[in-house]
């Protein structure tokens, strides 16, 4: 199999984590443990004579495609709030003030049950809220509501463009989706003739 | 030949009435821009009869494409007058949003043939924990669908009186309010899914909402909730 | 920079989704547009040449690595493909909103013929498709068009990208000419520019 150098590279590449020798042989069950061997050795050769930005790491008793250290410094440059992650918590309480703003804390944490102080702290600092004033109440709460930056975040031209939570429902539940005979693992859908893309 | 029709409708259920006319004109190897309309009129009505004779709820879409038919079909029979010699075909009414029909499948046929991400072609795996700093909590990619379904579970769950903006009948609250207050005249608390269980329809459940907060505003009911069931309970005061 | 093609080649390893030039020039402060657009072209010439397991794709108004079709059979015995299930209803809802967007759920139904609301929602969730703003008609309804995610999975390089619907030749055995074609007409008023999203 002169291309098995390739097929390990495409499954090293999509693997999650390191690949033993022993779990490519259950793949690749007409290579023995030795031509896996120098597969994965020539593999690592040729990362090694190219010099790129990657490299064959034996590791956890496993092969792994990592990016050399050289590298680290611009991978870390590059490291994105993006797509932005929030918790649930955060989420959640993001989903309040969006819905319910102008709103103030101690509504905020009515509606969740919990406290927010943390929270509200991250969604701040993050630019997704923004203080709007405080509100004429004993201790003077502060006044929450989201910010452009939120807008942006989620692709929203501006807040009654944001679709309420009943409109959301109105579409129905996804019913239709039962009837959903998997459309791309239907054999007699068009996937057979597709060998060649680049 | 109507046997014929129902052998393919149990493996093949038509999604609406497009691809049921689709199947017809096919079958019947006939020239979509010169439908013989009485023959597929006659062969869709045959079908949604047999639909209804087999129980089968006939989705409203049906019906009405059954109605456009024979519409079509009356007008063809109709003696052209002068007038209607520059008129187009009546049976351009089911020609058009045909074609369209049949175009917008092809389209998505080409769709499902490109080379698809996942399916077809892969991108490289992550560990997550090489380059992401979140630990701990579950993060979750966030977009407009999860803000909308955070709050949904919210509204869920919701017990305060923090809906008031939603707009309904002021009539019809008071309404309830005093039908609300006939129960607890019976019984001295009442689950806050009690009450809504009483009425169904999405209009009522607002309205013995809004009842509910404005009661907790008047101070005439407390509500409380289980620490553990999580349910919530109205006492009259 | 000698070593901009690798350090590119880093930074798309790293990535979950497409790079832009304009997004690559963002982290790689020093190096101009047209410095990075080389850089990706001798990349992509040198994955070329060396016929590995992967290739640089152009797709989603960026760029990506993915692995060649080829090694799809062997990718599928070793991790659970995650295909974008879609059923045939939900593909063609896609399709009138790809080809036809901006659009509104009502002009969608029409089209199909039948309710698409479960599959709106399925489609939203899966994020091939995406709110972007509402209609000023009564009752104000949703506007929907594709994400950037739709021309990733679809393997797109932007809206213009989409195939020209084929003419209806297997159905009608007449001339095609008198086909209605303002169905895909106005895909080329489509915004473009309004790709960008989660």
């Amino acid at each position: 199999m002169e291309n098995l150098k390739y097929i390990i590279e495409s499954l090293l590449f999509v693997a999650q984590e390191p690949l033993s020798v022993e779990r490519l042989k259950n793949v690749l069950n007409t290579a023995g443990a030795s031509d896996i061997k120098n597969a994965l050795k020539e593999l690592s050769d040729e990362y090694e004579t190219r010099k790129g930005s990657f490299y064959l790491n034996e590791v956890a008793g496993g092969f792994q495609i990592r990016t050399r250290s050289e590298y680290t410094s611009w991978i870390k440059r590059f490291i994105q709030p993006n797509p932005p992650r929030l918790s649930r918590a955060s989420l959640e309480t993001l989903a309040i003030i969006a819905y319910k703003q102008p709103i103030i804390r101690s509504d905020i944490e009515y509606l969740r049950g919990v406290d927010c102080g943390g929270i509200l702290r991250v969604l701040l600092k993050r630019k997704f809220i923004r203080v709007l004033g405080r509100k004429e109440l004993p201790g003077r709460p502060l006044i929450y509501a989201t910010t452009k930056r939120f807008l942006e975040i989620f692709d929203l031209k501006d807040l009654k463009d944001l679709p309420t939570p009943k409109e959301i429902a109105e579409l129905g539940n996804s019913a239709t989706d039962k009837t959903d005979r998997d459309f791309f693992n239907d054999t007699k859908s068009t996937d057979q003739d597709k060998g060649n893309n680049t | 030949m109507p046997d014929d029709i129902y052998r393919v409708q149990i493996t093949d259920i038509f999604e609406g009435p497009m691809d049921l006319l689709v199947h017809l004109i096919i079958k019947n190897e006939v020239d979509i821009y010169d439908i013989p309309i009485a023959l597929i009129t006659k062969q869709y009505l045959d079908y949604i009869q047999w639909l209804k004779s087999m129980n089968i709820e006939l989705a409203g879409d049906f019906v009405v494409m059954a109605a456009t038919l024979t519409q079509v079909k009356s007008k063809m029979l109709l003696p052209a007058t002068e007038d209607d010699e520059d008129q187009e075909d009546p049976r351009q009414e089911i020609t058009r949003p045909l074609m369209e029909y049949l175009q917008l499948k092809s389209a998505a046929d080409d769709l499902s043939g490109r080379t698809l991400l996942g399916k077809d072609t892969f991108t490289k795996g992550h560990d997550d924990e090489d380059y992401f700093i979140d630990q701990g909590e579950d993060m979750i990619k966030i977009g407009l669908f999860e803000l909308i379904d955070a709050f949904q579970k919210i509204l869920k769950n919701i017990s305060s009186d923090h809906l008031v903006d939603l707009t309904a009948d002021s009539i019809s609250v008071k309404d309830r309010i005093s039908e609300i207050v006939d129960i607890f005249e019976k019984q001295n608390s009442v689950t806050f899914n009690e009450l809504f269980s009483l009425k169904a329809d999405k209009s009522d459940v607002i309205v013995t909402f809004l009842a509910i907060l404005e009661m907790v505003k008047l101070n005439l009911v407390k509500m409380a909730q289980h620490a553990q069931t999580g349910i919530i309970r109205l006492f009259y005061i």
